[in-house]
């Protein structure tokens, strides 16, 4: 079996990082809270996805230890990534341009 | 259509049915020449290498026969076939997606499992479409219950007809006959009796048909009479440029872009006007109040076709100029339309002609 | 109906007698990693799932943004905010119990897992609150359903709300379901830890769960802004 | 014609390690399991044949005779939800990939045994559903399940056949899952990722599919059976809901099911031809990779199914080029293919002659597919007997030609027993010729214009039908001739020498069938794969 590259589930990621990425987490949920209740016009959607996505981000990257992961596991969470992105983009490229062309159904 | 029992290939009556026929044709002579090719390398390896005794083939060194070479070839030239396919099969494609200006114009309703059919000088017919020869038809599609689809084999196009949109197909009958219509979009227990005849006449005997027709009055007055009859104009004025203050003013807003109360704008098309009738509240026109109610449940999908067609009759010069077609004045009159000119199996599902499609406008 | 129904043999599953090799392995190392490395590929799988729910709402939101909005201003916007904290707890004690796990601390291994368990109920009986508190103001779609702002006024078009009420209840509904599974995984976590079976060496099922506990998490971290908060402040009050 | 070796006493193998009917239905052994699902599959592909045959009888004549529109209309619901869902995508994958990945990659079993079991039972309870709609009185749907017509419309069972397909989903996550960990984590000593047989890649590249499309189907079933159920509106008009959503959503899966079914098939036959061409594989490298790159580009092309159903023409623009793309790495392996044949040493077994009519009807099946991914062509020839005849020559000129070139390549191994060469030639033949009379004239019909899920249909397309059936009853029988003669191998066939034909994969490198752990000590791979050497020659075809 060769691949038996150390992972690094080994490593114990210190507490100081779970709780600073905690205090991130928890402030960022009531900035994107409040920032709702600014009116930014079509900014709105992008702001609060923008903020989601760097949350999900820490409790990926630090929480489940992806940062300090083998490679395959980065594959396997990019590959996730990618495939969602395929589904969203491509199917809403659809919505997007549909009257485009001024005639209704094309 | 008939009259042979047998054939190979449909017969072309469409301006467009020619292109694809000839992309038809490149399609077929590329794939027999790759079916062929494969087919004979596979049997002249087969049994030219025949496996002779117990003797091992010598390894093919796959550089030495030029296996990259070989591999980039037969990538690219394929590649390269295709998208001539890609490119020939979207030029025809986007030909069939934009109805030349002066269409005439036609709106088909389907439902389980029938199609209904009416002309914009007022004609109905139901699993028949009558139109002239060399004319550019344009349909405006939409469905009572469950997704159908608007197929005639001898024109080469199709179209999906959904339950709550409008979606479009058009072409130009070049071949006078009697065709095949179909949905091709399964729709439930009857779906293959969801059949019909597209006749197609020369300019003279439409326009008999015509004067045969059983229409009441265009799509237009019929739309204006159910406008009234709903009583949109106590609110949208009738007379041109004329505000009253809490509705819009529907004279020439067909084809022109609105701008909504939250800054956006949309065109005032099919969809929009639809909409609006159904659903007031989801685009409110800047500077309106949110008062309209909604006609849902109170107007069928023929009645929305003639309000939109009557407000696309008070449009701006610009739009489709269809109602300004000339075309002779209805007779009225519970007439049967012109005698049909098919086979025993036109008739399937036929159920009734124009006159028993006689109801009030609108709403039943 | 859930897919952690089907797979929860493969989270806690690792083996059965503790630390042992299974025959088909060569090494406990071989082990550990196969187990971690199908339980990422399941949570690819689960980004699948919801990701059909994510897309729906995306093409529904850019037809009707007027109903999304007006119906998304009918959510508790404190109620929201408050649980989300509750579950990014839980999340910190989560990983705290497999970082104790990891150093074998037995006692705390079970203190934080109790704790996890206590925070993702809270998060429950939250979400079971706001359900009821929909059903009574008749906002979900199909029963009775009437869509109406704190004046009493139908909601801005309101006959496209029902779109967003339907995805309101399948997302949270769906992500909902992924916590009782994950509760009950908890509880056995628990009964296990407090016997002491889980070793610096062998503490497979408490990290994995931890991957799908933090899973879970990400899913509400996106159905949070999405559901409560887009364009709230875009409503003309 | 067979140098079998000499019988000797019972040797020890996984049938007789274990005896009883509670050993196979609690086994964890890889090998058991895809036996499970053989008869599983085998059961599925009847049922389905059957409506196949009762479809193909009514169509003999336009009109309606043999039953009405309603029956029909499940007929052809019933023969697509099981061939697809119950037959084709756990056929390859869960029969032969369960039984040769752990053998091919020097491992005693897959990673996880337990679930690969739990896979098989989920499997069955989901075609269990299947088959309690169809006593109830069947599905009238399609097996597309299009809204409104399955939310608001249908009368049949649609909920139970959504969940059973639901629940059969679930066991080809899990097998997909298993596969990808195992692959991974399981292979031998030196059995490095370009020294594992091709088949292996075509299996990871299907269970990428099986694993990233899957859950989307599910949910989209899930949101179906909402809806149906209990009257919430997701894809409802009335409630402003998008019916082409539903189809996006559908299709994002349903497209790249086709290369869940296609891409083992290409597998066997890429096995099947290197070892009866006594050579290398021609191109490894391009045919590993196209496996992978027909997996990820197979997931931007669904859709081409929606050109005309009211998506954009800016988006179908976009999906049409995208699909031609996806052509090129399967023109690719049918020229490695054909060139691997060159300067070999070629031998017209039976695996071999399903592996050439693969080929054949491959091509063809791809090449009309090149018809359909071109937009205006499209728009005449979708949802018409094009489309029919294109996706069969596809999946059973395709997929089942591989399943039966793989039945006969790996029927010695399996069990240990060789069956009639004479039969199975005959009979690969007949298959050959039924398939191509009964599809054939589908092309001819849908460019015709003849819409697909007809009941009734005008008498100008009499002729090309009749010749369908008869053609259908011709194939009917080419699939019944090797139920006899392989049934008969068990008992009375000889045995089976462990590498019969001569290959070089791991498989053959133990006894015929393998023991319950596969190898006696683990094999250490030394060398590229499909290294043929003369100790491996051995008299047969």
């Amino acid at each position: 079996m060769p691949n038996h590259e150390k992972s690094a589930e080994h490593h114990v990621v210190p507490k100081r990082i779970y709780f600073g990425v905690f205090f991130a987490l928890v402030v960022l949920t009531w900035v994107t809270t409040y920032v709702s209740t600014i009116d930014l016009g079509r900014w709105n959607i992008f702001v609060a996805l923008a903020i989601a996505i760097f949350k999900a981000s820490l409790v990926a990257l630090f929480f489940m230890h992806v940062f300090y992961s083998a490679r395959l596991t980065k594959m396997i969470v990019t590959a996730a990534i990618f495939w969602l992105t395929l589904l969203l983009f491509i199917t809403m490229a659809d919505f997007w341009t549909r009257g485009w062309m001024g005639v209704p159904g094309r | 259509m008939g009259e042979k029992s047998f054939e190979l290939f449909p017969v072309a009556a469409s301006s467009i049915a020619g292109h694809v026929d000839a992309l038809y044709a490149y399609l077929v002579l590329v794939s027999a020449f790759f079916s062929l090719l494969i087919a004979f390398c596979v049997v002249f390896f087969a049994v030219k290498y025949r496996r002779k005794g117990d003797e091992l083939p010598k390894p093919v060194d796959e550089h030495s026969i030029g296996g990259m070479v070989l591999e980039i070839v037969w990538s690219v030239i394929p590649l390269g076939l295709s998208l001539v396919m890609f490119a020939w099969g979207a030029s025809i494609f986007f030909t069939e997606s934009r109805p030349p200006a002066d269409s005439l114009e036609v709106f088909v309703t389907g439902k389980q499992w029938m199609w209904k059919i009416q002309h914009i000088e007022g004609a109905r017919e139901i699993n028949e479409l009558h139109v002239p020869v060399n004319r550019d038809i344009r349909l405006t599609l939409t469905s009572e219950d469950v997704i159908h689809d608007f197929y005639v084999p001898a024109f080469r196009t199709k179209t999906d007809v959904l339950p709550g949109r409008y979606t479009t197909e058009w072409f130009r009958p070049t071949k006078i006959g009697a065709y095949h219509l179909f949905c091709a979009e399964y729709c439930g227990t009857k779906h293959s009796g969801m059949v019909g005849t597209v006749y197609v006449m020369n300019e003279a005997d439409y326009e008999q048909w015509l004067s045969k027709g059983s229409g009441e009055g265009s799509m237009a007055e019929e739309g204006q009479s159910l406008f009234n009859q709903l009583g949109c104009g106590t609110c949208h004025p009738s007379e041109i440029n004329k505000q009253n203050g809490r509705c819009p003013n529907l004279n020439g807003l067909f084809g022109t872009t609105v701008e909504l109360n939250d800054g956006t704008k949309v065109k005032a098309d099919e969809a929009y006007i639809r909409e609006s009738v159904l659903y007031p509240q989801a685009k409110i026109v800047a500077g309106y109040d949110n008062i309209m109610p909604t006609f849902k449940g109170l107007v069928t999908e023929d009645g929305l076709l003639k309000l939109v067609e009557y407000i696309r009759s008070l449009g701006p010069a610009e739009g489709m100029p269809s109602s300004a077609t000339p075309v002779p004045t209805q007779t009225s009159g519970p007439q049967p339309p012109a005698q049909p000119t098919a086979n025993s199996r036109a008739a399937n599902g036929r159920a009734g002609a124009a006159p028993a499609n006689r109801a009030a406008p609108g709403n039943q | 109906m859930d897919s952690e129904t089907v797979v929860a043999p493969s989270a806690a599953g690792a083996p059965p007698q503790h630390g042992h090799v299974e025959h088909h392995f060569e090494d406990a190392s071989q082990q550990k990693d196969a187990a971690t490395v199908g339980m990422w590929v399941f949570l690819v799988t689960e980004v699948m799932f919801f990701g059909g729910l994510f897309l729906a709402y995306f093409a529904y939101r850019q037809a009707y943004p007027v109903a999304f909005a007006s119906a998304s201003n009918n959510t508790n916007l404190l109620i929201g905010a408050a649980n989300t904290t509750v579950l990014i707890c839980s999340s910190l004690t989560m990983a705290l119990a497999v970082h104790f796990a990891a150093i074998g601390k037995k006692n705390l291994i079970v203190l934080f897992l109790i704790l996890t368990l206590l925070l993702g109920g809270t998060f429950l009986s939250v979400k079971a609150y706001e359900y009821h508190d929909k059903w009574v103001k008749h906002e979900v779609p199909g029963y009775n359903f009437d869509c109406r702002t704190d004046t009493g006024a139908p909601c801005a078009d309101a006959a496209h709300t029902p779109l967003f009420f339907s995805l309101y209840f399948g997302m949270t509904g769906l992500h909902a379901m992924h916590m009782i599974v994950g509760v009950g995984i908890l509880l056995f976590l628990i009964t296990q830890a407090r016997k002491g079976r889980y070793t610096p060496a062998w503490h497979t099922p408490v990290e994995l769960f931890g991957l799908y506990w933090h899973f879970v998490d990400i899913v509400w971290i996106f159905l949070f802004p999405l559901l409560y908060l887009i364009d709230r402040s875009a409503m003309p009050k | 014609m067979i140098a079998a070796t000499p019988p000797t006493e019972i040797k020890k193998n996984f049938f007789n390690q274990k005896q009883g009917l509670a050993s196979w239905l609690l086994t964890y052994d890889h090998k058991r399991i895809a036996i499970l699902y053989l008869l599983g599959v085998t059961f599925f592909f009847a049922i389905g044949g059957i409506f196949a045959a009762l479809i193909r009888l009514e169509l003999a004549t336009p009109a309606g005779d043999l039953v009405d529109s309603n029956t029909y209309n499940k007929f052809f619901t019933m023969h697509g939800i099981i061939m697809v869902f119950l037959f084709l995508i756990p056929s390859i994958p869960a029969v032969f990939g369960n039984f040769l990945i752990p053998l091919m990659i020097g491992a005693k079993d897959v990673a996880f045994p337990r679930l690969n079991l739990l896979s098989w039972y989920i499997y069955m309870i989901g075609g269990l559903f299947i088959i309690t709609v169809l006593l109830m009185g069947g599905v009238d749907t399609g097996w597309t399940f299009y809204t409104p017509f399955s939310t608001s419309y249908s009368n049949g069972y649609v909920v139970a056949a959504g969940m059973g397909i639901f629940i059969a989903g679930f066991s080809s996550i899990l097998t997909g899952l298993n596969f990808i960990v195992t692959i991974h984590r399981m292979r031998a000593p030196g059995l490095t990722w370009f020294r594992l047989p091709l088949f292996i890649w075509a299996h990871y590249a299907t269970s990428m599919i099986q694993v990233l499309g899957t859950p989307v189907i599910a949910v989209t079933l899930f949101l179906l059976v909402l809806e149906r159920g209990l009257h919430i509106g997701f894809f409802d008009p009335a409630y402003g809901g998008d019916p082409v959503l539903f189809q996006h959503m559908f299709w994002f899966y349903s497209h790249p099911a086709v290369y869940i079914m296609i891409l083992p098939s290409m597998g066997v036959v890429t096995e099947i031809i290197t070892t009866f061409s006594s050579k290398k594989p021609f191109g490894y490298t391009f045919i590993a990779f196209s496996s992978v790159a027909i997996a990820v580009f197979g997931f931007i092309v669904w859709g081409h199914h929606l050109f005309v159903s009211g998506q954009s023409a800016y988006a179908g623009m976009v999906f049409s080029v995208l699909s031609y793309i996806v052509a090129i790495p399967s023109a690719i392996k049918v020229f490695n293919w054909t060139a691997t044949m060159y300067k070999g040493a070629v031998r017209l077994t039976t695996p071999m002659l399903y592996a050439l009519g693969f080929i054949g009807l491959f091509t063809i099946g791809g090449l009309t597919g090149l018809f359909l991914a071109s937009l205006g062509m499209d728009v005449h020839l979708t949802d018409t007997y094009f489309v029919v005849a294109h996706f069969h020559y596809v999946m059973v000129g395709g997929a089942i030609m591989g399943f039966l070139g793989g039945i006969h390549y790996w029927w010695p191994k399996i069990f240990g027993k060789m069956y009639n060469e004479g039969w199975s030639k005959i009979s690969a033949v007949i298959i050959f010729i039924g398939f191509n009379l009964t599809f054939f004239p589908q092309f001819l019909l849908g460019y015709m214009g003849m819409p697909r899920r007809y009941h009734v249909y005008p008498p100008e397309f009499q002729v090309l039908n009749v010749l369908s059936s008869a053609g259908a009853s011709v194939l009917a029988i080419g699939y019944l001739i090797p139920f006899c003669y392989l049934l008969y191998s068990l008992k009375y066939g000889p045995d089976a020498p462990p590498n019969p034909w001569g290959a070089t994969t791991l498989e053959w490198k133990t006894q015929s069938p393998p023991i319950t752990q596969n190898f006696e000590v683990t094999p250490v791979v030394t060398q590229e794969a499909y290294t043929y050497t003369t100790e491996e020659v051995v008299h047969v075809g």
